[in-house]
């Protein structure tokens, strides 16, 4: 199942590729972010909301009836929704175990990795510290 | 008539000024969060550890005379350009906020009781808010603010209101840092006197854009942070009146604040304005801010203004144009401060946008989350302006907000 | 092994090392009150405000980014360089004095109550005196003071006994200014944590000579200057375990130390380190103090201490010819310290004519007023070592003070 | 009598004239200090100490028959003894109304000057000014 991380990665990677500055990239963050099917208002709760962040994320995870983590995610930024949807596109649906372990390489590929740093305002990091959290708490429940 | 001033020629001063982020010349319009340096601050704090550093105060050798002549004359300087009687009214300490817990914590906990009030306003830094509630809670008091309006002014209804309910003290801010009101310091001080209340005021914001005399404002203590006024880190002002500093505790044991330590006799405390400076102070910081005051003064107030609102001015115009702009705080440009919401974007997108176009601006809260809950809204963007800053920048940013836009909504 | 430093080597690095007082080649012997600085720390601190600064934690734009980097990296430097088991437990503070009033005023106030006892030693600077008789005089505690033997040894004996009875707290000094005494930190924790005290290790003269690695030592609080460790003014460090600084109520309330601030539902307070660090801090500071610590672990501890035994030694065997000489504290001359009064003379005339020759020491009681009583003397001659004086240096500084004596004696 | 003052001035500024470096002149002003009559240690008490130095200085004042202030002044640092001798050899025996305007500019020309500034530790400058003080009281007292 993680030949299927690798392949998402590398799909997401190929998409950045030609893009020659910021802007083009953020243009396509943003794409990604509109794209992404917002969550309910009433799913919107506090116990969702992850810290750290100006903007706000929403991030919600379910085991499916495979055993996979479906993710959704949102938030009032949409750049951060973007990245958030980067996010649930490379890890929503595998198995808690790959989540947990899996080396998340595109992040530095296509160039977000400074955005991975405890002191940045848009939350990847805790996004991604979330959704591994979720993982280990699926791989408890066996 | 003062002489305009000429950014061009004066960015030559702030190498900073010149370099790129993310490929794109740097377009600094943070200036409210912490101003650059002109070269002559960072050369006369280099200069000072180069040459004469050593301990103040308490050395025989020439070193420390030296380095005690050259701090103590940067407190003069202070001095001079708020306008206080003497110079012993200027106190060291590490910043704005470290200058209001001083003021909470020894004049605080000695006039504030169990049910009095603290006045503050809806448009104070945190700075200015969590000492009082902190303050508040330790000794009993509560912490009442006044009402903003909706165009970023102070609510003068609601201020006599509840001044005449007689809080014991009124700490204001002098300019907001998010909404660039410029409150009228010398009328709020006589009004909030005339109702027995003592007077902060927060000048972080003032001081770098207009002059202030505190003597002419009459206010009881002023404050303000080295790093927003082209000074370095790690240094700040408190101003106080004689009197009042007089009669204060210490707030800060140690070294310097002494008169005479005993383990068995007890400590006796130094007079003004040692009792309050315990410890090896920021020696190299209060010479450089000393500089930067000079620089600024150098510049002349008048023109200093005149430029920051004519940038202020043609942001404003520039953004007018955008469909949805909301500015927040309409009442002033003279603090260089055009902050704003766009409908149907958030302020990080528009932060992280201008940001991949080299344009620095702040976005969110500004500290000032009473406001932000005032406005119902979760934050703002705010472009502030510096003497070093040109029309040609705020173009820029201009230019490169409304693409941002334009990629948000597309 | 360790390799020997080349002193004359290292002094290139020092500008200030070149330059003259009063006609004279500067010796500077004034180390304990504050260490000169090297270039690269110098250096460092330009560096950041010529091309990166801006105000940290709160902003999107690159620049501040950077700052933010750097300034975390240089926590993390203190982190590794004192041996802490996680970043967060290094506070940054305007000094030692400031550190050590944040806990007595944080952690003082919540642990120490009336009848209470606070221990310290006989030979503690007033930063680490005045703060507790504060806390106690506000609480109803009261501060005792172990003996000091008269070679300058804290008293085993008495400490001993004033365990007993059961203190809150033992604040100790890890390495004398005035003394040069280097106490066992880590023996003095464990006896002290036995007896249920919580241990404030002032060490302030200890980082700037010997490896410190507070996880071996055990205490629960250390405290150190920037300014003392070839690091610049108006920073130091605080370290606590995580449990304690946790439980800890912020002493600064203000920007960047809260979660959410709202003056209806009250405000709640940011994690560690945040929590503790209110306002702008000093940025340049925290990021030249970590280039400072870099540096100094280049050098590699053990050359320092033994560059620095050596110079203290020979000055010690130099003065020794001096008739009417009596050494204050003579167990150790592993800190670079020696101090010392002359049968007759004055030390503030010692002093002055030391300077006249172009020699800087340190004249006075060296904010250990208790212990001046203590050995019934009005202050002392204090010259102290850092890795770039030389033998030749103290060659000087020894026949000058002879030629003092003769003169005063004359 | 303000003559005499400037008399006195002008000697001291003579015998100090060529001084070459400044052991020199410490070393004239040590032999200054020691030729000063000590003050009795009855006499040293603490409401004659002048504070701010990091030796001690006592200083006594009285009038005389003739309505001029004597001065006696004393240290434990010989050095500030010996500029305690040059301020009683200035001023002592001069009418308070001398003493209270007399502008001491001596000091200056021996080169002294730094040691007025108000952060040395020789205290000198609160010599100066507890002189003044005391012609200040002399002559209220009329
Ligand atoms: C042993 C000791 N503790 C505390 C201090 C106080 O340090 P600072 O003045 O930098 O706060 C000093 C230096 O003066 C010291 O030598
Ligand atoms: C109006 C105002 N008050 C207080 C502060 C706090 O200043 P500092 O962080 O330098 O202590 C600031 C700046 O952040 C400010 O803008």
């Amino acid at each position: 199942m993680s030949e299927l991380l690798q392949q998402r990665q590398e799909e997401i990677a190929e998409e950045f590729e030609f893009f020659e500055d910021w802007m083009e990239r953020y243009e396509h963050i943003i794409e990604l972010g509109k794209e992404l099917d917002p969550i309910a208002e009433a799913d919107k709760l506090d116990e969702h909301l992850i810290r750290g962040c100006q903007s706000r994320v929403w991030l919600l995870a379910a085991k499916d009836g495979d055993g996979n983590v479906q993710f959704r995610a949102d938030s009032d930024a949409i750049i951060t929704k973007g990245l958030a949807a980067l996010m649930v596109r490379a890890l929503s649906g595998l198995p808690p175990a790959v989540i947990v372990q899996g080396d998340l390489w595109f992040i530095e590929k296509i160039g977000l990795d400074a955005h991975l740093s405890p002191t940045r305002a848009n939350g990847l990091r805790s996004m991604v510290q979330q959704m591994k959290h979720y993982g280990i708490a699926f791989q408890a429940q066996g | 008539m003062s002489k305009a001033l000429d950014a061009a020629a004066l960015r030559l001063q702030f190498p900073i000024l010149n370099r790129e982020v993310n490929g794109k010349p740097l377009v600094y319009l943070d200036h409210a969060a912490s101003s650059q340096k002109p070269i002559a601050v960072i050369e006369a704090q280099r200069e000072y550890l180069m040459h004469y550093h050593a301990n103040v105060h308490r050395g025989v050798h020439a070193l420390s005379q030296q380095a005690t002549d050259a701090f103590e004359n940067a407190r003069t300087i202070v001095q001079h350009h708020i306008g206080a009687e003497e110079s012993c009214e200027t106190i060291w300490t590490g910043g704005a906020t470290d200058a209001i817990n001083l003021v909470a914590q020894s004049w605080g906990r000695a006039h504030i009781g169990a049910g009095d009030t603290i006045l503050i306003t809806k448009m104070e830094h945190h700075a200015n808010i969590v000492p009082w509630q902190m303050l508040a809670e330790e000794v009993g008091a509560h912490v009442e603010a006044v009402e903003v309006l909706e165009n970023g002014a102070l609510d003068e209804e609601d201020l006599a209101a509840k001044l005449a309910k007689g809080p014991r003290l009124f700490a204001f801010v002098h300019v907001s840092n998010t909404l660039g009101t410029v409150n009228d310091a010398k009328a709020l001080t006589e009004q909030a006197h005339a109702a027995g209340a003592t007077v902060l005021i927060d000048g972080c914001q003032a001081v770098p854009h207009m002059d202030v005399d505190v003597q002419d404002v009459g206010c009881d203590f002023y404050i303000f942070s080295g790093h927003k006024v082209y000074g370095p880190t790690g240094i700040g002002v408190l101003y106080g009146k004689r009197m009042l500093l007089e009669a204060m505790r210490p707030w800060r044991g140690g070294g310097e604040m002494i008169d005479a330590v005993s383990i068995e006799n007890g400590t006796t405390y130094a007079g003004l304005p040692h009792k309050f400076e315990a410890g090896t102070p920021h020696i190299s910081g209060a010479i450089a801010l000393g500089v930067a005051l000079n620089w600024l003064k150098g510049l002349g107030a008048g023109a200093v203004m005149d430029h920051e609102m004519m940038l202020a001015a043609q942001a404003r115009k520039g953004l007018s144009s955008i469909e949805g702009m909301r500015f927040i705080g309409t009442t002033s440009e003279a603090a260089g401060v055009v902050s704003f919401v766009i409908e149907g974007t958030h302020p990080y997108d528009i932060g992280t946008l201008l940001d991949s176009q080299g344009v620095a601006v702040r976005t969110g809260h500004h500290c000032t989350q009473p406001l932000m809950e005032r406005y119902g809204i979760p934050g703002t963007v705010r472009a502030s302006f510096g003497v070093y800053n040109t029309l040609q920048e705020v173009d820029t940013f201009v230019a490169a907000t409304v693409k941002a836009v334009r990629m948000l909504r597309g």
